[in-house]
């Protein structure tokens, strides 16, 4: 069943016919994998398709009911993350786990610090260690810095540095580049490529399939929790890859239709939040959509925040259809019409103990209801209606979103915020870490909402996706929009000068 | 009845009280055995009620009837002290022997209870009078109030500042008694004593630790404190037994000989008084007892012999006294365990 | 504020000034904010009436704190977990009695002052497990313990009560000597505290403490050994509450079924008021032993200037919602000025 | 089914079941308990409670608390009794009372919502202030002569059935209530704000409103009470209903609501409330000391998280090995990690 090992060495860690089920809930069947030194190897799937599970098996985070994890060819039984650790094993996990109290050094040393005399912890020299890691992968954060605050991005880029800090044998990474933009991964995939050169073995997860192609030689793919092929990539076409991950053939990936925009649905007026983004003017029309780029810390989400109401403006106005909006109050916001999607699904799009159908009807609370009370088959129909619409993976409308994967967690925040028809939709990164398959549809549903009448305003990290299906591209640089670019001149050059500083095109 | 439409306190003085005592006394009647009395201090596990409910225990069996008691856990529980009340009331008991965490909160269970055909005895600290039959003082609260002063004015030579270290703000007998001392400094021969300060621990012995140092500091020239609470006068001694002030300035008030024995004897303490728990629990059982056996009916003027103690009449509101409190001091401490 | 570029300093030497030292700052704002409060009120005080750090006054300010900060050190340990014990004013009660009773009859000193802290341990440890092992929610068990231990302690010691009397005079005379203007005691609980807080910053077992307390599912992947840590603080927490047990009954020599009854809610204000958040992951123990020392100070202070006792309940009340805002607002600044600085350049 | 086996499993069904079993034990068990004037006491004695406990249950669902209700009721029935005392008329002050337990809440709530601090530090500083501002305003009064008209209503039951008239407003403030939290759209945001107050507000919430909307209801709920409570037990004083929010932070705990906030329901926590009510009740009456029903209330709580815990744990171990032997698609049962 296994692919044979076509090279000399033998696999550092393997897993043989591993199956794990959550309840009643089988994430993972008969599944097998061989980790060769030397080498990075994609894990493709689906939303939902059983990578994280497959991942925290091998971490030592879930016991597998049935098969073995196989270490050096030895059978080893991790009984929690700490063995597999031991056991010279990185990981970057799907959702950032860092200590949000502690300075960015104690996050990335937790557990093994550098040490004194009497065991007590040499500071200095934990700093300087972090302060070398983060030189590595090129970014400048302050390791005494806590952790609280940090955005997304950061917050990835710190569990990155955590599990380069190990100086592992095995480095297994779940989705980290999805919250990164372009640079940032060019200079992960760096690093990645140095260790693969001495000799480590790496286990890499993405959606963005071109990134699988850039760095990997070979490729296990997953549906449904069981195992369908480990192959190298050579000679594959992302077409390929896709059949396997969704086995059928899969529709063009931006299916961006032509529409004529009509009149101003969304305008800001110099937008200004002290410290953090300043005079940030523009509009959206309905039937557009405006793509919002920019190197990850530039602002966009903290724009995007102002604009819904969640921070105060210090200055500047929003209209929305015609209507002003009240200062710090979404409330008003979502009844003129406007929506946002945020970039943190599990803080901010849902609430993760509530079930599926409570979290979408949670934007319909002043809808759903019939004589001061709660209508409960209104909210379970329109909770149904557009879980289905957007496909959503589940196994009861009344499970909570916690026993979601991460893609359809992201899907559920869709239709949420879709069930309210908004007139403006302000998504941000709105298809990280969603598989290429529901991406697609996504775009397919932005596009469709968009020919619908409705003002889309898209912030993404992802350039392609941004090139691909915007009609206008506005950047921004360090809290100010540098540049404005048309559908036909945004190249990956014109937005990448403007987001870096340089002149604009 | 109503003034400006609404219902206030001076309507609510014409409505009366009700007496609780109806039918007649027989002293000559015998005494009932078989009864059940059931004892209802303010706080079980405190010394100081466990000494008073032994005392009635004892007083109780010797009349050949049965004894138990009952209540919360903490002296400020009052809704607590309600409930055990009215599970007296359920249990139907012949009589209760209640010492009141608070004067008017028991009304409404005591009055309930006695519909009910259960004598109701109060000891230590009364309710309203209407809510019981009879009350067991534990030495009258003018002789307590003025004893005090007088205690310390021999220890202070009737010259200098002295404060009171009260219990509670609200706890009615300490009050009464720190009106009956303000009333005794009135005398000329107090004329150079100066009451400065009244300040309540809250029968809390860090509380009242804490305000003891307050007084000390705030009034440096202080020669004399009276606390007329166990709690305040045992925490007071071991403050002034540790600190420079330590028989420099007087204590006295109310105190258990075993509580005060060390400060006594260190001389942190030359004089005390208190009344004897135990009698006045005994008294109280006997008081229920003759209740009810229908020797007495709770009114003005009634006698009754309990047992050994002698002959008690009932005074004004149904009062008994037990009489007048021990006076402690070096000399006679080690003759009480208590 | 200083804003230093980290990208462009030798990796060798990284410097301490400036911002680098930034999150240890944020601590000691907080603990310096309470410590102004403190210093502030007795001054008033002092100016008010010149007796009041008189040796003996010094030494009194010490001593009401002494036992408040043991107690809520401990507490600390277990807030930081993002857990509370809050039968900790049981503990102290039921170690109290069985140090005195040891005492009464006879015992050593030292063997007395151990059993308290033994039984402390045992209360700890059942409280520890329960949270750790049973991963049940701290508030409902630790109230449940409150309740059990009090009752337990009630039944047992009935209407007892351990006096001065009973115990050896020695003992009692420690309790209310020192050096000078400085009571054993106190030596004792700084001792204590000093430990404690140079454990919970040099220490790995210190700073997991805070990792677990600031997200609880990162540590466990991070591999920390949750359960042992949280078992740890709660045994050191029963541990630091049956020594306050028998230094109550050297302090007080006066220990009853009702001793340490609502303490539960002094101590939990001492660490609020100390900065130690309840959402776990921080705050420090010298914080939480300057909240005791304010908290004591208040009741010390307000009879000094001759307030009334009838107003001290309501001033203590202001007082306590006054430090808590003032330490929010201290913290709300550094946080914007954090932000401020952290705009970053790629 | 895995399905009933969680509904069966979820603790406010069990402490409903448990209040049930209780009840009827004690009907045809415990002599005393059944009689209708028993039951009136219970549930007088119990209200002052559940009346807290109704605005506190909504409060913590929403992942705040407050433990300044008791001090809020003292104030209350202080200012109660000082306004009876000068002379103002009873339907003039109870409104005012009631408006003294908004400003109350309002003040727990903007400091809460406005300066964002931790409900629980905020209410512990207020559990102080209110007490001592009550002890400033009623000093060490007891009033106890309110109208006897508003004591019999407060007091009193509805002829001889076990009903005290208090109870019937009580329903329907239940019921309110209940439809508030479980049906209504403002229940709904509660809820969310408990499990996830950003993800909340995210969604338009608007949770600092609605969490000062709370702490203001609680305030007026625990006033009401306050005057409740000093009608009731006919009493008036400043330390009325100490301690009182620990009865009602353990009654709501043990029925089954979650302090991290977002999960519960009224019926658990008020059966919660009954529950210990009874029991108590019953205990008194089989004569177990105060003391045993202090540790048999610390049980109850550490059964009452430790037990759904084991039951969640045998439900999801079933489950799965129903989901081993059976590879055909099942419902869910609850997620055993975070
Ligand atoms: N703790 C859990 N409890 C219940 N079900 C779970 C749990 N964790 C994962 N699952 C289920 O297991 C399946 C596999 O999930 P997993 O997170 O491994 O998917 P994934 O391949 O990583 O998806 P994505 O690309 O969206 O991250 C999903 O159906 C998910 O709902
Ligand atoms: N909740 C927050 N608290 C404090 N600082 C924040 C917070 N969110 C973001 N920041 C900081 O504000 C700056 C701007 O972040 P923002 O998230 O707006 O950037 P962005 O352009 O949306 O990038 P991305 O979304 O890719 O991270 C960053 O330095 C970030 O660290
Ligand atoms: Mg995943
Ligand atoms: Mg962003």
């Amino acid at each position: 069943m296994t692919h044979p090992s076509d090279t000399g060495p033998a696999p550092v860690l393997a897993l043989k016919d591993i199956s794990k089920s959550f309840g009643a809930v089988r994430a993972l069947r008969d599944v097998s994998l061989e980790l060769f030194p030397g080498e990075v190897h994609a894990l493709a799937g689906e939303n939902g398709a059983g990578k994280s599970t497959l991942i925290k098996t091998l971490a030592g985070v879930h016991r597998p009911d049935a098969g073995q994890v196989l270490l050096d060819g030895e059978p080893v039984v991790f009984h929690g993350p700490g063995d597999a650790r031991d056991a010279g094993i990185a990981v970057i996990y799907q959702e950032p786990t860092l200590f949000p109290d502690l300075s960015i050094a104690e996050n990335i040393f937790m557990g093994r610090q550098p040490r004194r005399a009497l065991r007590r912890i040499d500071r200095r020299a934990t700093r300087d260690a972090t302060t070398a890691l983060m030189r590595r992968l090129g970014v400048s954060l302050d390791p005494d810095r806590p952790a609280r605050g940090l955005s997304i991005a950061d917050q990835q880029i710190v569990e990155i540095a955590k599990a380069l800090s190990f100086d592992a044998r095995v480095l297994i990474m779940d989705e980290p580049t999805a919250a990164l933009t372009h640079s940032e991964v060019a200079r992960l995939f760096g690093v990645v490529r140095a260790l693969r050169d001495q000799g480590a073995a790496v286990l890499f997860i993405s959606h963005r399939l071109e990134e699988i192609f850039e760095i990997c030689r070979r490729v296990t793919t997953l549906r449904d929790g069981a195992w369908i092929a480990s192959e190298p990539l050579a000679g594959m076409t992302e077409d390929d890859l896709v059949r396997r991950m969704v086995g059928r053939d899969l529709a063009e990936l931006y299916p961006k239709q032509d529409v004529t925009p009509g009149e101003v649905a969304l305008s800001v007026r110099r937008l200004t939040r002290e410290g953090v983004f300043t005079d940030v003017s523009f509009d959206v029309r309905r039937g557009e959509i405006v793509g919002l780029a920019g190197l990850v810390g530039a602002g966009r989400t903290e724009v995007a925040r102002a604009v819904f109401g969640i921070d105060r403006r210090d200055a500047g106005e929003v209209v929305v259809d015609g209507r002003k909006l009240t200062n710090g109050a979404p409330s008003t916001a979502m009844a003129a019409g406007l929506a946002l999607v945020p970039e943190d699904r599990r803080a901010q799009g849902l609430v993760m103990d509530m079930s599926i159908e409570r979290n979408i009807g949670l934007t319909g609370l002043g809808t759903t209801v019939r004589a001061g009370l709660m209508d409960r088959g209104a909210e379970r129909s329109r909770s149904l209606d557009w879980a289905v619409k957007l496909q959503v993976k589940y196994a009861r409308i009344a499970d909570t979103v916690n026993t979601l994967s991460g893609g359809n967690q992201q899907k559920v925040v869709l239709a949420k915020w879709l069930a309210t028809r908004p007139k403006v939709l302000i998504v941000d990164e709105p298809t990280r870490g969603i598989d290429v398959g529901t991406k697609a549809e996504v775009h397919r549903l932005l596009s469709w909402l968009a020919a619908d009448g409705v003002a889309v305003l898209m912030i993404s990290s992802d350039l392609p996706e941004i090139l691909g299906m915007a009609d206008r591209v506005l950047v921004m640089h360090e809290g100010r929009l540098t540049a404005e670019i048309p559908r036909t001149d945004a190249t990956e050059e014109t937005v990448m000068a403007a987001a870096t500083g340089r002149t604009a095109a | 009845a109503t003034a400006c439409g609404g219902t206030t306190k001076e309507d609510v003085k014409n409505e009366g009280g009700v007496a609780a005592s109806a039918g007649k006394a027989d002293p000559n009647a015998a005494t009932k055995k078989g009864l059940t009395v059931g004892f209802l201090p303010k706080q079980v596990n405190n010394p100081y009620f466990t000494s008073a409910d032994q005392g009635g225990e004892k007083a109780v069996r010797e009349l050949g009837s049965t004894f138990k008691e009952v209540g919360p856990t903490s002296a400020t529980d009052t809704a607590g002290q309600v409930s055990y009340v009215n599970t007296l009331t359920q249990q139907q008991v012949d009589a209760m022997a209640v010492s009141a965490q608070d004067p008017g909160a028991l009304c409404t269970a005591l009055k309930q209870a006695m519909k009910n055909g259960i004598k109701v005895v109060t000891y230590d600290s009364d309710t309203n009078p209407e809510c019981r039959n009879a009350f067991v003082s534990q030495a009258s609260a003018e002789d307590l109030g003025r004893t005090e002063v007088q205690l310390l004015a021999e220890q202070i030579d009737y010259r200098g500042e002295i404060a009171i270290l009260s219990a509670a703000q609200t706890a009615t007998n300490q009050n009464t008694w720190i009106d009956f001392m303000k009333d005794e400094l009135k005398d000329r021969k107090y004329k150079n004593m100066k009451l400065v300060e009244v300040a309540y621990g809250n029968d809390d012995a860090q509380q009242s630790f804490q305000q003891t140092q307050g007084l000390l500091q705030e009034h440096p020239n202080l020669k004399g404190i009276i606390s007329p609470t166990t709690v305040g006068i045992k925490a007071a001694a071991q403050y002034l037994s540790g600190s420079k002030y330590k028989g420099k300035v007087k204590l006295t008030g109310l105190g258990t000989p075993n509580d005060m024995r060390t400060y006594v004897k260190n001389g942190t303490v030359e004089a005390f008084e208190l009344w004897d728990p135990a009698k006045l629990g005994e008294l109280a059982a006997r008081t229920a007892v003759a209740l009810a056996s229908g020797q007495i009916t709770g009114k003005e003027g009634e006698t009754f012999t309990a047992g050994a103690m002698g002959e008690y009449t009932l005074g004004k509101d149904g009062v008994i006294n037990l009489g007048k409190p021990t006076v402690f001091n070096a000399g006679n401490i080690d003759r009480f365990d208590f | 504020m200083t804003v230093t570029a980290p990208d462009q300093a030798p990796v060798a030497e990284v410097p301490k000034a400036g911002a680098t030292r930034l999150v240890d700052r944020v601590f000691r704002m907080r603990e310096l904010a309470i410590l102004v409060v403190f210093l502030v009120m007795i001054a008033v005080t002092q100016a008010g009436n010149s007796a009041f750090l008189s040796e003996q006054g010094v030494k009194d300010l010490l001593l009401n704190a002494t036992i408040l900060v043991l107690v809520a050190t401990g507490q600390t340990l277990v807030v930081i977990t993002r857990n509370v014990d809050l039968s900790v004013g049981s503990t102290l009660g039921i170690s109290a009695f069985a140090a005195g009773l040891h005492l009464q009859n006879g015992g050593n000193p030292a063997v007395a002052v151990t059993l308290a802290v033994l039984l402390g341990i045992g209360f700890g440890l059942l409280n520890g497990l329960l949270v750790s092992l049973g991963q049940v929610p701290a508030l409902v068990v630790t109230l449940g313990t409150l309740y059990i231990i009090r009752g337990i302690d009630s039944i047992w010691v009935g209407s007892r009560q351990i006096t001065a009397a009973d115990l050896p005079g020695g003992f009692v005379d420690f309790g209310s000597g020192g050096l000078s203007a400085v009571p054993y005691l106190a030596l004792i609980a700084l001792a204590v505290l000093v430990a404690t807080a140079y454990y919970l910053k040099h220490f790995g077992g210190g700073r997991e403490l805070y990792a677990l307390g600031s997200n609880p599912e990162a540590a466990r992947l991070a591999g920390i050994p949750v359960r042992k840590r949280i078992l740890a603080a709660y045994t050191v927490c029963g541990a630091l509450a049956g020594l306050a047990g028998a230094m109550y009954l050297a302090r007080f020599g006066n220990v009853d079924s009702g001793t340490g009854s609502g303490y539960e809610l002094t101590v939990v204000s001492a660490v609020v008021v100390g900065g130690v958040a309840f959402t776990g992951g921080s705050g420090s123990v010298y914080g939480a032993a300057l909240g005791a020392l304010l908290l004591t100070s208040v009741n010390s202070v307000l009879p000094a200037l001759g307030v009334s006792s009838v107003w001290v309940l309501a001033i203590n009340g202001v007082l306590l919602v006054l430090a808590i805002a003032v330490d929010r607002i201290v913290a709300l600044r550094v946080a914007s000025a954090l932000k401020k600085r952290n705009a970053r350049h790629a | 089914m895995p399905d009933s086996l969680t509904r069966a499993v979820r603790w406010d069904t069990v402490v409903g079941a448990l209040l049930v079993v209780v009840l009827l034990l004690s009907f045809t068990t415990v002599d005393g308990f059944g009689n209708a004037l028993n039951l009136s006491f219970l549930i007088g004695n119990t209200l002052p409670i559940a009346l807290i406990a109704m605005p506190m249950t909504l409060l913590v669902v929403s992942g705040e608390i407050d433990l300044s209700v008791a001090s809020t009721a003292g104030l209350s029935g202080a200012v109660m009794g000082a306004l009876w005392n000068q002379g103002m008329a009873i339907e003039t002050i109870i409104p005012v009372c009631l408006a003294i337990g908004v400003v109350c809440g309002l003040v727990n709530g903007l400091l809460v919502t406005r300066l964002g601090l931790p409900s629980l530090a905020v209410t512990i500083g207020t559990l102080a202030a209110y007490r001592g501002i009550a002890q400033i305003v009623l000093g060490s009064d007891a009033v106890t002569d309110f109208p006897s008209a508003y004591l019999d209503f407060a007091a009193g039951r509805i002829g001889d059935t076990f009903v005290p008239y208090a109870f019937l407003p009580f329903l329907v403030l239940l019921a309110i209530a209940v439809v508030a939290l479980h049906a209504t759209p403002f229940g709904r945001s509660l809820f969310a704000t408990g499990a996830g107050e950003e993800a909340a507000r995210f969604a338009g919430i608007r949770v600092k409103r609605q969490k000062l909307i709370l702490f203001t209801v609680t305030g007026l709920m625990s006033a009401l009470t306050g005057v409740f409570w000093a009608l009731h037990y006919a009493s008036a004083r400043y330390d009325n209903a100490t301690g009182l929010e620990l009865s009602v932070v353990a009654a709501v705990l043990l029925g089954g609501i979650d302090f991290d906030g977002g999960k519960g329901t009224l019926g658990g926590a008020i059966a919660g409330v009954f529950l210990l009510g009874a029991l108590q009740n019953v205990m008194s009456l089989k004569d177990v000391s105060a003391q045993s029903q202090i540790v048999v209330t610390g049980v109850l709580l550490v059964l009452s998280v430790l037990g759904p815990r084991v039951a969640r744990q045998i439900a999801a171990a079933r489950a799965g090995r129903r989901a081993a032997t059976a590879p055909a698609p099942d419902p869910k049962a609850p997620a055993p990690t975070t």
